[in-house]
């Protein structure tokens, strides 16, 4: 018998906890970055879970569309961060602040 | 003529087009005289909607011309229409009237104002909405008015918006009015709520009580009960907390003193025939449920009086020339709200009739004297004007024997009218309406005094006015009498002032033509009195009104400064800016002191100060949240998202 | 069965009904054809032609939107769901279409001008502006959350390059790098609420969860409500509700102002479209677990927002804060929870469009630094924005006789009428409190500079970067009492806020030598927007039942 | 109901927890690292782990992808600009502006988790099974399951993630022409002509802006007005073969 779902879905709430944490406490913002992508991946595991407890292929199905978001997002993200980089010094994302109140 | 009513507010719509969209290029004169022949057109269609009614049976004196729906939404129904009946005619004939005269006289004032073509817009668009207000025939068009005179007077008093003084009145009036008008919205949700209709004969209809042949509400009226009396004495107060705001009850008052920063047309637009009678007016309307609403009814009799006691006190010690007008003008209004309170609603209409008359005469009489001493305000450097200025002095002095009640004037017979009123209600209420009736004599006088009478104490007037560049002898030293449109409009309302009186006469009921014309508005409203008890009050009317005067005659004659009649606690208002101070601005201060202290100091504009203190501070605060890093930001959906899961916990148990 | 057919690889493909996913169809389409035309004319494409084809394109959509609207709400037709349920076109989503497309057309026309100052290529910013477009429609239109998720995602991703597109601005960059982090933040958090919802009720259908919901008793429904909680915190950031708008003021004042524009219009129309139609309509029965937390949301957002917006120096940092009050008010919508009050938000929706377009196509247009000092004496430089931005923005404060006030009274009495008075009663103060934020910049379009003011401030440097503090000090005072006898003039409380260099000067000068300003022609598809979204608000604002019954109309279907 | 207390085998519970392990591990060293390339690597390790998981429950094709798609595309995108901007050493840890945003961070996560952890901590699954097809049948591979429902039920959405691809490539243009650069004028001389310079300027008329007026709007950006002073814009080629030696690796 294989591990309960239960546990899967924990290893994902925390890796999801992980990603948010990270986001929330680092300053480079390809750091941050990865981090939603580790967040992502948390949201793969449980949909993948789901559809083994379920037994409903829709849970692996998403996984492939969030796999497609994922990649856009990071063509688009990291367009936006050499786009950004070319003209100032420094990927942490404290350096941008100038709008702000 | 019933059809001409639409083209009452018509009238000056289209004035206030025109003026919007060629006023600049008409300029000085012409898009004044185009206002003022607008409002001249309203006042002929009043007149003939007027005749129209007259031709009627006085239960048919009602008439409701919608015009198009417009908002058919769920079960609200909201048409745009306008009723006709004696009592909206009565206000729209006299609304019009008078500002027809104030417009004609404001050309002459205004001559030479660099933006005159816009004074006269925002003027076309005051009496609109003021019109719009009072032909209304639904609470929402009437809020809509009420909204709309409250923006003309944000805009005109804060006209010269270069002077602080004037910005920060204007925006004074603009709040205290919003307190107001959360009064009004609130009366009309829980009305909607209970009735669901907003029209006022929809209203009227669900609020008489089942046995009510002819009870108020006349025409108006059907008699099925459908609101307890809880639910209208809340509505009541709640209109009644619109009508404080708007005609400057107490605790309300001040900023109808401090809109004297407006030019002085304005003033007496303000103060004679649109805005603050607005309250009055509104309370009239709703005199079908007032006059089911007996704590209501008290409540507003004694702010009424008591406004009217204050404010007269307050007015023996002002040196400003207008704001002493300004304060009579609050007493007047405490007055009306007196008679509203005590069911005379017909009193209280004749007095707001004259008083119109009357306290138009002496503003613009005051903007004549302010014009001619080169825009000094202080009473106290003026004096012996009546030898440089006789038609102004005359007017002017038919204005305070009018307002002080002297028999045969206007105002003794419709401030009599007010006083039995409140006597029949509470010998008490009358009593203060008494002393008042001295004090309004006495300050009145005083004024007149150290105005036109005694020894000029100005020397040089510097004339900084152009009014008189046409008459070729602008830059003399001497004060002198206005041109022909400032004057005109001055010996007409002096006219009216006198003879208004004749209006409602109470020796026999014959003579009671304006009681008999709001009959169909108002029932039969007989006074509890007798013959003799009339006769008696009317004496002692006369009486203290004499004595009032004769005391100002006594004191003011030839003195000119007696400080100890005029104590700095009346001068300063009976320390209301002081509470106001207290109560909302030192909390703001300290937390401005306290801001200052931690962040770099600057200030924003008037208007962030306007709103407050606390929210100023509030979004300070806020402000140093919205940091610009955005861990920050994303910190800020972090613990939102974790509030949000935390509740579902605690909901889910 | 089933198997046995999927064994045989043969796929059944679903029977595709292609006029309900029309408009979504015609915005993709219409991008790859000006993306092809583009690349194989080269940089020899005119700008004008991607710009009225970017317009044929909004109003094709809007007429497929428009046969949707009159096939749902015919006599004889009714809602419908299509491809498989994956999409559902009711009266609602019509409406959210229509809206989509509608901004597409005036976003597409008024760009043009301003794209060619800021020098900003225009094909991908169509093109861009096309599937942004037809992602909000999925959001409208979808009836399951993966396609949702798919269209917020499409919609928010083509958002963020449209946010970074002005290259030359640092600002730009940085509008575009915090949208897009905090977009994507907001993503996975969206995500995993679906994650949640799909594993509670095992679908990922709407109707599904709806009729799982309807005749299942859940015991545990923990996951299911962090699930709906996570989904509401999604929704809450893509429309803007406090705490989730920190990015809004942001990235709207750094945008390019038609892609801040479009923003404003479409993100809030998909994202609350969505919002609706999961709580709402899906998670209906769950009313009062949501409800409390719509509730806290709409009231934080309702004050926030109008306290915001009153410290602002930067007019489209103003425009974003009230939009965010905005936001809270078509959320009292929600709070009420009945049918007049997802009426009351559509309609809102609907106005809210008009008004926001319109202003932000005028600042765009009135061009400069944003700063609201410059806008002082607006109205006689260029009568015309002045004069259409005041009347804009007073709709937006809601006053009578335009479409601000009629959406502002929907939502509170459907609220009022849902017995909501706590909410109807914060919505009314805000409002008042919106009300003099947006009367300032009234004033200071109508009012000249004094003389005074305007020596005041020659030569006082200003950092406006962090030159936007506040410190009332005597002014809290002057503002409430100022009139008392201790008044003496103090100038430091007029309306004056020292500019930041003597620029204003021109103003005067115009003034006082001519009357006649020199005037600066408007560009023709800056005018027409302006014309139409004015002429909108105020014809509807007179005339309300057209709009107010097309809301009416607009059922929501689960 | 999920069998809570089946007996579970060992071979089954050491790959669990050993690609548990790598998962969590993974994802703390992303957190942790101030390296970025290393943070990269440590990302790899925990798609590894994720697809570990997935393989664990039968998803055989999704965890192919995770590796293919995310390790091979995703994670290789992340070093490639890493490495293209030069910021492969560790972080610069200044004082940090944000004093408690940290302890705040933290805090917000654990809440996040903690909440979500109570809200599940009986059921986890309470959806009715299989709407949209079984997720493994005997007779059927996974692939084929998956591929079958992708083109019925989902079809519509994976129409429209091309949509999705379509934004992709065009932003990612969008972002990345038509660049103008500022670089420092005291760094590494170009000796290259300026694009302001009227003599050389018309060549670099389509890569710069076309309107010679709005160039002094460089810095209408009034909040960054800084140092801009002695900036000057260089067309995009120039500062890829001149400027970028001042900081490469």
């Amino acid at each position: 018998m294989t591990i309960t779902a239960s546990w899967y879905l924990v290893v994902a709430a925390i890796l999801f906890g992980i990603g948010a944490i990270g986001l929330l406490i680092r300053r480079s913002v390809l750091v941050m970055f990865m981090c939603v992508e580790l967040m992502l991946n948390a949201v793969n595991l449980t949909f993948v879970t789901f559809s083994r407890t379920l037994n409903d292929i829709a849970g692996q199905v998403v996984v492939f569309f969030v796999l497609v978001v994922a990649a856009a997002e990071v063509v688009v993200g990291l367009g936006i961060i050499v786009s950004i980089y070319r003209s100032r010094r420094g990927t942490t994302a404290d350096d941008l602040h100038i709008m702000h109140g | 003529m019933l059809h001409s009513l639409a083209y009452i507010p018509g009238f000056a719509l289209a004035g206030f087009v025109i003026v919007l969209l060629v006023g600049s290029r008409l300029g000085d004169p012409k898009a004044g005289w185009v206002a003022t022949l607008a409002i001249a057109g309203s006042f002929v269609c009043s007149v003939l909607t007027f005749s129209g009614l007259m031709g009627r049976t006085s239960t048919g004196r009602s008439y409701v011309e919608t015009l198009f729906t417009w908002i058919p939404v769920g079960s609200l129904h909201v048409t745009v229409s306008l009723l006709a009946d004696p009592l909206s005619i009565t206000m729209a004939l006299f609304v019009t009237g008078v500002s027809t005269l104030i417009h004609l006289y404001a050309i002459g004032y205004m001559k030479r104002d660099r933006d005159f073509s816009k004074f006269f817009l925002y003027f076309n668009l005051f009496v609109f909405s003021m019109l719009m207000l009072v032909l209304s025939d639904n609470f929402v068009l009437t809020f809509l008015g009420w909204e709309g005179v409250g923006a003309c007077s944000y805009f005109l008093i804060s006209y010269f918006f270069e002077r602080p003084s004037a910005a920060t009145a204007g925006k004074f009036a603009f709040i205290v009015n919003r307190i107001g008008d959360f009064g009004f919205l609130m009366a009309m949700f829980l009305l909607f709520d209970h009735t669901r209709t907003l029209s006022y004969q929809g209203v009227f209809s669900k609020t008489a009580p089942p046995s009510c042949p002819s009870g108020p509400g006349g025409t108006l009226g059907h008699c099925v009960a459908q609101l307890s009396s809880g639910t209208l004495e809340a509505v009541c107060l709640l209109l009644f907390l619109g009508a404080v705001g708007k005609s400057a009850q107490l605790p309300l008052s001040l900023w109808l003193a401090d809109a004297m920063e407006g030019p002085t047309p304005v003033s007496a637009l303000i103060h004679a025939a649109t805005m603050v009678t607005a309250g009055v007016y509104l309370m009239a309307r709703v005199s079908p449920l007032l006059h089911l609403a007996p704590v209501a009814s008290w409540v507003i009799a004694i702010v009424g009086v008591t406004t009217a006691f204050v404010a007269a006190t307050i007015g023996t010690s002002q040196d400003d020339i207008k704001k002493v007008l300004a304060y009579s003008t609050v007493s007047q209004l405490g007055y009306m709200m007196l008679g509203v309170g005590s069911g005379a609603y017909v009193a209280a209409i004749f007095l707001m009739v004259t008083h119109a008359f009357y306290k138009a005469l002496l503003f613009l009489g005051s903007g004549s004297v302010i014009h001619a001493m080169g825009d000094e305000q202080d009473i106290k450097k003026m004096g012996g004007l009546r030898r440089y200025m006789p038609i102004t002095s005359v007017t002017f002095i038919i204005g305070w024997l009018s307002i002080a009640g002297v028999p045969p004037f206007s105002g003794f017979w419709s401030k009599g009218d007010v006083l039995d009123g409140a006597y029949t209600k509470s010998p008490i209420l009358w009593a203060v309406g008494a002393v008042t009736a001295i004090l309004t004599a006495y300050y009145m006088g005083r004024e007149v005094y150290l105005v036109f009478f005694g020894e000029p104490r100005f020397k040089e007037v510097a004339l900084n006015h152009g009014g008189d560049a046409s008459t070729g002898h602008g830059h003399g030293g001497e004060p002198h009498e206005p041109t022909w449109h400032m004057w005109v409009p001055l010996v007409v309302l002096a006219f009216l002032a006198v003879v208004a009186g004749l209006l409602n006469l109470p020796f026999t009921s014959g003579l009671g033509y304006l009681e008999h014309w709001l009959t169909p508005v108002f029932g039969t409203t007989h006074l509890a009195l007798s013959t003799s008890a009339k006769w008696l009050l009317a004496g002692s009317d006369a009486v203290l009104a004499l004595a009032g005067v004769a005391i100002a005659w006594s004191i003011w004659r030839r003195a000119w400064d007696r400080p100890e009649l005029e104590p700095n606690f009346l001068r300063s208002s009976w320390g209301l800016y002081k509470v106001y101070e207290y109560l909302v601005s030192k909390p703001a201060q300290a937390f401005a002191n306290f801001a200052q202290a931690t962040v770099e100091t600057r200030i924003i504009d008037g208007t962030v100060n306007a709103t407050g203190g606390l929210v100023a501070w509030t979004g300070l605060r806020l402000r140093k949240l919205q940091s610009g890093y955005v861990r920050n930001y994303a910190l800020a959906i972090a613990l939102g998202m974790a509030g949000v899961l935390i509740y579902l916990v605690v909901r889910a148990g | 069965m089933t198997l046995s057919l999927l064994g045989t690889s043969t796929i059944a493909v679903p029977h595709i009904d292609y006029s309900a996913i029309g408009p979504e169809l015609v915005m993709i389409v219409g991008a790859l054809v000006l993306l092809t035309v583009a690349a194989l004319v080269g940089k020899n494409l005119a700008r004008r032609f991607s710009t009225l084809f970017t317009v044929l394109v909004g109003v094709v959509s809007l007429l497929a939107s428009l046969k949707i609207w009159f096939n749902v709400t015919g006599a004889h037709h009714v809602a419908f769901s299509a491809v498989d349920g994956a999409v559902v076109d009711d009266g609602f989503s019509a409406v959210i279409l229509m809206l989509v497309s509608i901004a597409v057309i005036f976003v597409g026309a008024s760009s043009e001008g301003y794209l060619s100052g800021q020098s900003i290529r225009s094909p991908e910013f169509s093109v861009l502006m096309m599937l942004s477009a037809s992602g909000a429609m999925l959001m409208g239109s979808a009836n399951d959350l993966i396609v949702m998720f798919l269209g917020l995602e499409i919609m928010s991703i083509a958002l963020y390059v449209l946010a970074g597109s002005d290259l030359r601005k640092n600002k730009s960059g940085e509008a575009a790098l915090k949208y897009f982090i905090l977009g994507g933040f907001s993503s996975a958090i969206f995500l995993y609420g679906i994650a949640l919802v799909y594993g509670s009720t095992g679908s990922t259908n709407l109707a599904g969860i709806a009729q799982f919901l309807a005749t299942t008793l859940i015991i545990h429904q923990g996951v299911l409500l962090a699930g709906l909680g996570l989904m509401i915190v999604g929704f809450a950031f893509k429309v803007g509700l406090v705490p989730f708008h920190t990015w809004a003021p942001d990235v709207y004042q750094g945008s390019p102002t038609p892609a801040t524009s479009f923003m404003a219009a479409v993100a809030k129309a998909g994202g609350f479209a969505g919002f609706l139609r999961v709580v709402f309509s899906t998670m209906g029965t769950l009313k009062l677990d949501w409800e409390p937390i719509i509730w806290v949301l709409a009231v934080i957002t309702l004050v926030v927002g109008s306290i915001m917006a009153i410290v602002q120096r930067d007019i489209k940092r103003m425009l974003a804060y009230s939009s965010i009050s905005h936001a809270g008010f078509i959320l009292v919508g929600l709070v009420a929870a009945t049918a007049s009050g997802i009426a009351g938000s559509l309609y809102y929706l609907f106005a809210y469009l008009f008004m926001v377009v319109g202003s932000f196509t005028i600042v765009g247009a009135i061009g400069g630094s944003d700063d609201l000092e410059d806008y002082r004496g607006l109205i006689y430089t260029r009568p015309f924005l002045a004069t259409g931005l005041g009347v804009l923005l007073l709709a937006q404060s809601g006053i009578p006789f335009t479409t601000g006030f009629w959406a502002k009274f929907e939502v509170v009495s459907a609220a009022v009428d849902a017995h909501s008075y706590a909410i109807a009663l914060i919505a009314m103060v805000s409002a008042v409190i919106g009300a003099f934020f947006y009367l300032r910049v009234v004033v200071f379009m109508v009012t000249a500079k004094t003389k005074a003011q305007v020596s005041d401030s020659v030569g006082e440097e200003q950092d406006v970067s962090v030159g936007a503090q506040l410190v009332p000090s005597s002014g809290v005072e002057g503002g409430l009492v100022g009139g008392g006898p201790e008044y003496g003039g103090d100038p430091t409380y007029s309306l004056a806020v020292p500019s930041e260099s003597g620029r204003s000067d021109e103003v005067d000068t115009d003034l006082d030598d001519s009357g006649v300003p020199e005037r600066i022609p408007v560009g023709f598809g800056v005018g027409l927007v302006v014309s139409l979204c004015v002429g909108f608000t105020v014809l509807f604002g007179l005339w309300a039942s057209p709009i107010v019954d097309l809301a009416t109309k607009a059922k929501l279907v689960p | 109901m999920i069998p809570m207390l089946a007996k579970v085998s060992v071979p089954d519970a050491t790959m669990f927890v050993v690609s548990a392990a790598i998962v969590l591990l993974g994802a703390i060293g992303v957190v942790l690292n101030r390296n970025p390339v290393r943070g990269a690597l440590c990302l790899v390790a925990t798609l590894f782990g994720v697809a570990l998981l997935f393989l664990e429950q039968r998803a055989d094709f999704l965890a192919a992808v995770q590796i293919i798609v995310y390790g091979g595309a995703i994670v290789v995108l992340f070093l490639f600009v890493i490495m293209l901007l030069g910021v492969d050493k560790s972080e610069r840890l200044g004082r940090d502006p944000l004093s408690w945003q940290r302890f705040l961070g933290i805090v917000a996560g654990c809440l996040v988790v903690g909440a979500i952890l109570v809200l599940a901590h009986i059921a986890w699954a309470t959806g009715t099974k299989s709407v949209s097809g079984v997720a493994s049948s005997k007779t059927v591979p996974n692939i084929n399951l998956l591929a079958t429902s992708l083109f019925t039920t989902y079809l519509l959405a994976f129409e429209v993630t091309s949509a999705l691809l379509v934004i992709a490539v065009v932003g990612a243009v969008l972002l990345a022409r038509r660049r103008t650069v500022v670089i420092d004028l005291d760094g590494p001389s170009t000796g290259l002509p300026r694009d302001d310079d009227p003599e050389h300027g018309g060549g670099y008329q389509d890569q710069t802006n076309p309107d010679p007026d709005s160039r002094g709007d460089l810095d209408g950006d009034n909040g960054d007005r800084g140092d801009r002073d002695d900036l000057v814009q260089v067309p995009e080629g120039i500062f890829e073969e001149h400027a970028s030696g001042g900081h490469g690796s």
